[in-house]
């Protein structure tokens, strides 16, 4: 079976990797985001056929990371969901919904 | 014709008899493996608690010192765990049904003296 | 101040009247008679003059609202007079001298539409209109024309559009009065021109009462070209480039059209030697080749009542106050086209004159009702239907049955109430609420509830059972199958639906119940509230007391034109069950609130998916945030727009006109 | 003021089967533009991994979804003996084969019930539900319920099917397969059918890609991916061609579930043939420690399970990536410019599951 | 006549997994089919005599279900479907389930079951349609009290 | 004799359009491969409605639905007393208004969006309602019902076409699939309800009952291409009338639902050439 090939990279050169991937036709399988002791680790999954990479970065609680949905247009969701349930702050989302696209009583409930 | 394939269907249908369970009317026969509730055979049961520990609801409730054990049955989601941990095997699950009703009721059994039955 | 000359014009024509009658030896009742008549020629003129001169204020509302009076007074009492007389009058066989000033006047008005061309440099304008004028006068000062007829002829036809013109047309100008102060108020950016435009409103009537009351030719025409002109200068009251552009647009249609009727005039003189329009149509039963005039007469006609291939200068009017549409949609000028057209109908009967006219109003029916559906602006809808309704006008003339006459004439009258009455209405709301978009009338019942009631009515007088216009439309289509046509029952019976569809969606934004807070101020002046309730009363009078109206007016007129007369057209049976319908719907709130049905019910908010806010205005958004929901009709831009439906039917239209104008006179020749 | 209408669509809508909102901005019926707005069936219980150990939550997995809660709570079993290092016994692999081609068989009838529904089909729903009962009493007779199984553990399964009650499942598949043809004729070649299919919800190759859609709606626009094809469970040992269409519509849509559904019993004659005979479970020892993205074909496409854990009983962290959550953006696409009578069948043709999204 | 005749169901789905939620639209297929009792699923609250909802209460779908209940006419019957709607289910202790549907309105029939079986929802049907002509007499009782009281 | 009329078709009217659609709802159960709800069924939810409260959202919709209501009735006597065939569909136009009115005073999504549909649908089946009504004219040279139903021959031996047309208007008219785009008797619409979303109680029971005598009066239509002077074509009219119901019970559960483009585009080409043509043989025979 193919292996989860995991990438660290620095969080600040999380666009031009992206960009790496969007230009070696990956498609974005998925982000994900654990809640560490202290700030998040991100994972960042892009697919070519079977095979799975993974953009793996750790930030601190209030530092903030660029949106990836000008490469990825559909990281929207993704972003949003990171936002509204970990509090990660993602900057420039294309459409945002700003903490309403799960409306949880109790705010980031993974923070 | 191509705009009527489903008539086909639809007349077989029509002259044949239908489809459908007639349950209440006829009850329904479930498969033996069918997870319909637990069932704790009393006399068994060690109190443990171990099936109350496990089960993801927790819907069972064990006291030793009465030795009852409750179940909550509008909470038990016949998942089987507690079938599956209880050393004594004395939980089973049955294909029947809790009955809807207008309560979330519980039930209680207790275990019988044991020398009350030596006794009788 | 160019457009003086009319009047003054008339003020000769009217001295000329009086000399001649006292040379002729009628009867006391018919000097009457004749008296009232030139008094209708002529009375707008004057007022017209003096309104002019008026500065705006009290005086010139006074002299307004009085001058109505005056004329609607006088067509009743003409009416009154007429039908105790009982049958057709038919004055001034000689007026030489008359004929000579109308042509001198006609000349004056060629004038004006040079100096307007080249003032606009629009040149080919210059030569439509001398090209129609020029040979007249020739023929006339040559005199090769034709002598004798009856230069004024009054008949029951004559009456009802004496009605329809008098007593709508004053209607809409007492509604001007009040209209034009809150127009200019809204509309900081025209000159406020509002005398002019108020008294180019009764120049307008004038010409029409001139214009129904002649029977000469040459004086037909000459009213003819007065309303034209007429109206170029209303549709360019605001002097935008736009409006300019349509005024434009409708000087050269009716131009062409007038042309048309210049060289029916000298076809029928010069060949025919028949220079009056009774005499003409009555020669068509036996003169193969008076189809020629009559088919050109039935090109004018077609032009001024906007059929298909000329239907877009009646939608550029649209830019000129409402008064002015209001005006030449329902009591003139469109009117004065199918007017012409009645009066042709027994030399359209079983004939390819009658056929083109049939297929082009039956065609422009069904075109103009599709087209009314993708519109939203109030007045363009209602300037569809207009088209479309003058088709069926149209085409009920060209069939040229008894009973399709009769369909047709009461078309007519119920047409120029109901629809003077939305135009007048729309206005109103606009004035309002700044704009004339349906759209913007959603709600409208709780809005502005009276205004909304009165457009209900006028909505439900153009399409519903048991309202006026659809018993005539209900004969028409009787007619057509009688007749044969069974490309104009289609025609009807697609056209109908349609109809259907763009006022029912109007009426459905008008009853919807809306918060109340919406409720606006009814600002609406008094002198246009008894305009507006005064046409809703006629409304529903007409719609009570037509089959009184047909016996008195129409079936002797088509007892006269047809020679024959035949039963009822609509039974009196169904006459008894439509007023049934009538009075239940009447009675119908009433009885609602009567039976205990509905006192248990209980009031809830609308049921939107779940998400609804509060009350019924707003639902939660994918943002969580609140939205207001927001309702739009339909408009099926892609099946029924004008991008795609008015270009090919503009230019099937026109093929067919030239195709078949070709055959008539072709074939004629 | 505009010929556009602003209507809220949604959370709860009769066409819909699970509450999903969207603000639609109508021309007459033309969407001109649909936002969309999920959480309506949010639960968090990805977080639920810090009151369940590890094994208790295979049951919260297999109910992230009713529909798909087998291959839930595989992949999550998968995940997990992945980091464990845990090799499960052949048979064991057999039976979640099995097990995971008749969700796939129930949940793709569901589905056509569903669109049949969505273009006002009232008896195709029927038919194709009516067939979809088969499946499930065969769950039932098989895991003992009929949405939800509690069959998978870690280590393998809890429960086994003998040789009867698979060749009397085999006889059943034959019966469904007869149907199924009948059936798909309906669905493929009636004329009024297609109308509502072809040509609406088009998607073209590029598209497909770009959005990150997976699974029928991805392969319907020409992509050849189908995770089965990276051999987890028994897929290895078993013989098949990824099925797509080149067409991008609805209809191509209908028509690659349709084949794979034929596909799917086909599978299951295999995997029913090759069963090797032995241990169903092995037992597993002590707590996981590591972490590993999981992939699995779902019904409706590929899923992510991701699991993260620490050497205790509690993990910590289980994310799952449902196939519904990526073909959204590609659903959106779908949307704009289409008629409002057709959005029940664009929101279908992805075979959205909001519970699955939502988690 | 019997209210208890022509039972309608407004069905929505709160936050069930879907298990309980597709045993319900099975419950309208053909080896079910509760239109035998005159049930019809109508899709829209004003036309709904009985409530079925599946699935736990969360924060988000807590006033839709609020307004979809105002939003049916008297007299209604609520019923939970599943263990989700009963308590909340296994998804209680979640930090977006707020707990069983009898959280927000007031549920008069729960149906066990994870997932809800077909039968035992018949049966919560049944058990509903018994309360429906109850809670009518009750209804017509109070409306003629209040009537006389005018 | 009229009002005795009336009053059988006041009484009737219900009785049997209630019988109809219980069977209809049976039939298409048996079509589904199920059991179906009790023949009587429809009567029962009709009075359950009657017993229930009503919610409105606001004080017009009563209003607008009564003028429904009576005006359907007041067709149905129309017809059934011998009235002018062209003024019966003009009152039932004029009756579908009031619905559509309903509708729209309710100034809520789903229940507008219904009535432009309804809208939409009434132009659609309008033309081929009058070309049926000009059809009978032409056939027997009356619009009165009365003197069509004395005919020697009767009218579809003239009317094949516009029978077929009329047929296929019958569809959109009972709300069947494939054209039952405005509200539907199947759940799982677009539109929710469609028109009726926001009527509810006895209101909504007044719409279903309008349905039945509505329904009544359609077959009557049917039935009157059927029948002539003899006696016993009236019986045959009866069996055609139910066969045409039942025919309509069978397309509703063989097509689905279609756009309502292609309902307003094929309804039309049907009543141009079924009936068009129809109308052009007619006129040119006659
Ligand atoms: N989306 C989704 Fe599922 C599937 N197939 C799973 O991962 O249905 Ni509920
Ligand atoms: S686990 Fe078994 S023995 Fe222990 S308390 Fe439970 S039922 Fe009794
Ligand atoms: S079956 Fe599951 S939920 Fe029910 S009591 Fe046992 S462990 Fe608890
Ligand atoms: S009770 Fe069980 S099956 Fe039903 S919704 Fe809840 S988790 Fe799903």
């Amino acid at each position: 079976m193919p292996e989860n090939i995991i990438i660290p990279i620095s969080p600040d050169s999380l666009l031009e990797e992206v960009l790496k991937m969007k230009n070696s036709e990956c498609r974005l399988v998925q982000i994900c985001s654990v809640r560490l002791e202290e700030g998040y680790e991100l994972s960042y999954s892009f697919g070519k056929d079977y095979d799975l990479y993974n953009l793996r970065f750790t930030i601190g609680d209030d530092e903030e990371i660029p949106s990836i949905t000008n490469i990825y247009p559909t990281a929207f969701l993704y972003e949003n969901e990171i936002h509204d349930l970990f509090g990660v702050q993602i900057k420039m989302i294309s459409v945002d919904y700003q903490g309403t696209l799960y409306r949880t009583d109790k705010k980031t409930p993974f923070k | 014709m191509k705009l009527l394939t489903f008539a086909k269907t639809e007349l077989h249908n029509l002259f044949s008899k239908p489809a459908t369970r007639l349950y209440p009317q006829e009850p329904r026969v479930y498969p033996e493996r069918t997870r319909g509730h637990v069932e704790n055979d009393m006399d068994v049961c060690v109190f443990c608690g171990l099936c109350s520990k496990k089960c993801p609801t927790g819907a069972i409730i064990v006291d030793r010192a009465a030795k009852t054990w409750s179940i909550k049955r509008f909470s038990c989601i016949q998942c089987g765990y507690c079938v599956a941990s209880c050393p004594k095997k004395c939980i089973s699950m049955r294909p029947d049904y809790t009955q809807p009703a207008g309560e979330k009721s519980t039930e209680t059994f207790t275990q019988a003296p044991k020398d009350d039955q030596s006794a009788s | 101040m160019n457009f003086l000359e009319n009047p003054s014009f008339s003020y000769i024509m009217l001295c000329a009247f009086r000399m001649k009658m006292r040379g002729n030896k009628f009867k006391g009742e018919t000097v009457v008679i004749m008296e009232m008549i030139a008094t209708l020629m002529v009375f707008p003129f004057l007022a017209a003059l003096l309104i002019a001169c008026a500065k705006p204020g009290k005086l010139r509302d006074g002299l307004i609202f009085c001058s109505s009076i005056v004329i609607v007074a006088t067509v009743l009492l003409l009416c009154i007079n007429v039908l105790q007389g009982g049958k057709t009058q038919s004055y001034l066989m000689e007026t030489q001298m008359l004929d000579r000033i109308f042509l001198i006047a006609e000349l004056g008005l060629m004038g004006l539409v040079f100096y307007y061309g080249i003032r606009y440099k629009r040149y080919y304008i210059l030569l439509l209109s001398a090209a129609g004028t020029l040979p007249v006068v020739w023929m006339e000062f040559a005199g090769r024309g034709a002598q004798g007829g009856d230069h004024i002829v009054v008949d029951y036809l004559t009456l009802i559009m004496c009605l329809v013109v008098g007593v709508v047309g004053s209607l809409i100008c007492v509604y001007a009065i009040g209209y034009i102060k809150d127009y200019h108020k809204h509309h900081t950016e025209y000159k406020d021109r509002s005398s002019f435009f108020l008294s180019m409103l009764f120049v307008f009537m004038g010409a029409m009462f001139g214009l129904i009351f002649s029977s000469n030719l040459t004086w037909i025409y000459f009213f003819w070209e007065v309303t034209t002109f007429c109206s170029f200068l209303l549709i360019g009251y605001t002097q935008t480039e736009e409006a300019i552009n349509n005024s434009f647009r409708a000087l050269w249609m009716n131009l062409l059209g007038g042309l048309g009727f210049a060289c029916a005039i000298l076809y029928s003189s010069m060949a025919l030697h028949i220079a009056n329009l009774q005499d003409l149509v009555a020669a068509a039963a036996n003169n193969k080749a008076v189809i020629i005039p009559v088919t050109l007469l039935a090109f004018a006609a077609m032009t001024k009542s906007a059929q298909m291939p000329f239907s877009r200068w009646l939608l550029g009017a649209m830019v000129a106050p409402t008064p002015t549409s209001a005006l030449l949609h329902s009591a003139t000028m469109v009117k004065a086209g199918v007017y012409l057209l009645i009066r042709l109908s027994p030399a359209l009967y079983g004939n390819l004159a009658g056929v083109m006219v049939t297929s082009i109003g039956g065609f422009t029916f069904f075109a103009a009702s599709l087209l009314a559906i993708s519109q939203s602006d109030g007045k363009k809808v209602l300037a569809y239907s207009t088209i479309s309704n003058l088709g069926l006008i149209a085409a009920c003339a060209g069939v040229g049955l008894h009973q399709a006459v009769w369909a047709a004439i009461l078309l007519l009258v119920f047409h120029a109430v109901s629809k003077s009455l939305l135009f007048v209405s729309v206005g109103a709301v606009e004035n309002i609420t700044g704009s004339r978009n349906i759209e913007d009338m959603h709600g409208l019942i709780v809005r502005l509830p009276k205004l909304a009631f009165v457009m209900i009515v006028g909505i439900c007088g153009m399409f519903l059972a048991p309202f006026g216009m659809l018993i005539s439309k209900w004969a028409a289509l009787k007619a057509f199958v009688d007749s044969k046509s069974v490309w104009l029952v289609l025609f009807l019976i697609f056209g109908s639906a349609s109809t259907l569809f763009y006022w029912g969606k109007w009426l459905g934004k008008l009853v919807a119940v809306i918060h109340r807070s919406a409720q606006l101020k009814d600002t609406v002046r008094k002198s246009e509230k008894g305009s507006i309730y005064t046409l809703t009363f006629l409304v529903i009078a007409l719609c009570i007391s037509f089959p009184v109206f047909s016996n008195i007016f129409v079936e002797p007129f088509l007892s006269q034109t047809f020679h024959d007369t035949i039963g009822a057209i609509i039974s009196s049976s169904d006459l008894n069950v439509m007023l049934l319908m009538l009075c239940m719907i009447v009675i119908l709130p009433v009885t609602v609130r009567l039976l205990t049905f509905g006192k248990a019910n209980k009031r809830v908010i609308s049921y939107m998916a779940g998400v609804n806010e509060g009350d019924d205005r707003t639902f939660v958004d994918s943002f969580g945030h609140e939205k207001s929901m927001y309702l739009a009709n339909w408009y099926m831009d892609d099946y029924f727009g004008e991008k795609k439906l008015l270009k090919p039917s503009l230019v099937l239209a026109s093929a067919i006109m030239t195709i078949l104008m070709i055959i008539v006179i072709g074939g004629a020749i | 003021m505009s010929k556009r209408s602003i209507v809220p669509f949604g959370p709860h809508h009769p066409v819909l089967p699970e509450p999903i909102h969207l603000d639609l901005v109508l021309e007459d019926e033309k969407v001109v533009e649909a936002v969309p707005s999920i959480g309506f069936i949010h639960r968090g219980l990805e977080k639920l991994v810090e009151k369940k150990d590890f094994n208790e939550y295979v049951y919260v997995a297999e109910r992230i979804c009713g529909i798909c809660s087998f291959m839930h709570g595989m992949g999550y079993c998968e995940a997990v003996e992945h980091v464990m290092g845990v090799e499960i016994p052949p048979r064991a692999k057999y039976l979640r084969t099995i097990w995971c081609e008749m969700s796939r068989l129930h949940s793709h009838l569901m589905w056509l019930g569903l669109l049949a529904d969505a273009f006002g089909f009232e008896s195709l729903f029927m038919q194709s539900w009516r067939m979809r009962e088969k499946i499930l009493d065969m769950f039932e007779a098989s895991t003992g319920g009929r949405v939800i199984f509690s069959v998978n553990k870690i280590g393998g399964e809890m429960k086994d099917m003998d040789g009867d009650m698979l060749k009397g499942f085999l006889k059943i598949l034959n019966e469904i397969e007869k149907e199924l043809r009948e059936l798909s004729k309906t669905f493929l070649d009636n004329k009024a059918v297609n109308s509502r299919l072809q040509g609406v919800g088009f998607l073209t190759k590029q598209q497909a890609h770009d959005l990150g859609t997976v699974g029928p709606f991805m392969r319907a626009s020409g992509i050849d991916r189908d995770t089965r094809n990276m051999g987890y469970a028994a897929y290895s040992d078993i013989d098949f061609e990824t099925i797509t269409s080149n067409a991008g519509d609805s209809y191509a849509r209908t028509e690659v579930r349709i084949k794979e559904l034929f596909q799917s019993i086909d599978i299951i004659r295999q995997a029913v043939e090759k069963i090797p005979s032995g241990e169903i479970a092995v037992p597993v020892k002590g707590f996981p420690d590591g972490e590993y993205f999981m992939r699995v074909e779902q019904p409706r496409g590929e899923a992510v399970y991701y699991v993260k854990g620490n050497g205790t009983k509690f993990l910590d962290r289980v994310r799952v990536r449902t196939p519904t959550f990526a073909n959204l953006p590609g659903m959106l696409e779908t949307l704009k410019g289409s008629q409002l009578a057709d959005v029940p069948i664009l929101i279908l043709t992805i075979d959205p599951c909001i519970s699955c999204t939502e988690r | 006549m019997n209210i208890s005749k022509s039972p309608w169901l407004l069905h929505y789905d709160g936050s069930s997994c879907n298990g309980c939620d597709i045993e319900v639209l099975a419950c309208t297929t053909p080896v079910y089919d509760v239109e035998r009792f005159g049930v019809i699923n109508t899709g829209n609250p004003k036309h709904a005599d009985i409530f079925l909802i599946t699935g736990g209460i969360n924060s988000q779908n807590r006033e839709v279900v609020k307004q979809l209940y105002s939003q049916m006419p008297d007299p209604k019957v609520v019923v939970a479907v599943g263990i989700c709607a009963c308590d909340g289910g296994i998804f209680k202790d979640c930090y977006n389930i707020l707990g069983g549907v009898d959280k927000v309105i007031p549920v008069d029939i729960y149906v066990p079951g994870c997932a809800a079986k077909p039968e035992s929802i018949i049966d919560g049907v049944v058990k509903a349609v018994g309360l429906l002509d109850k809670k009518r007499a009750e209804m017509k009782a109070n409306a003629s009290v209040s009537h006389k009281e005018d | 004799m009229m009002f005795l009329k009336i009053a059988l078709y006041l009484i009737l009217a219900p009785l049997i359009g209630g019988l109809l659609s219980g069977i209809d709802r049976k039939i298409s159960a048996r079509f589904q491969g199920r059991q179906g709800p009790p023949l009587l069924q429809p009567f029962y939810d009709l009075f359950k409605l009657f017993e229930k409260q009503a919610l409105v959202v606001n004080g017009v919709q009563d209003f607008f639905v009564g003028g429904y209501f009576v005006f359907i009735l007041f067709t149905g006597c129309l017809f059934f007393v011998g009235g002018d065939l062209l003024l019966v569909c003009f009152a039932l136009t004029l009756a579908e208004v009031f619905l559509m009115m309903a509708a729209c005073s309710a100034n809520s999504p789903y229940s507008a969006m219904g009535s432009q549909r309804e809208l939409l649908q009434m132009m659609a089946y309008e033309p081929m309602l009058l070309l049926t009504a000009i059809g009978f004219y032409i056939a027997t040279g009356s619009f009165m019902v009365d003197d069509i139903a004395k005919s020697s021959v009767s009218p579809i031996a003239y009317l094949p076409g516009m029978f077929f047309g009329f047929l296929y208007i019958l569809t959109i008219k009972f709300r069947k699939s494939p054209f039952d785009i405005s509200t539907s008797h199947h759940a799982h619409q677009e539109m929710v309800k469609g028109i009726t979303t926001e009527l509810s109680g006895n209101i909504l029971a007044l719409v279903e009952l309008a349905v039945w005598y509505e329904d009544v009066l359609l077959l009557g239509i049917v039935g009157l291409f059927i029948v002539n002077m003899q006696w016993w074509s009236f019986l045959i009219a009866a069996v055609v009338c139910l066969f045409a119901y039942i025919l309509e019970t069978f397309v509703d559960n063989l097509f689905p639902r279609v756009k309502w483009n292609s309902m307003l585009k094929s309804t039309w080409l049907v009543t141009l050439i079924a009936g068009g043509v129809n109308l052009l043989i007619l006129t040119l025979v006659h």
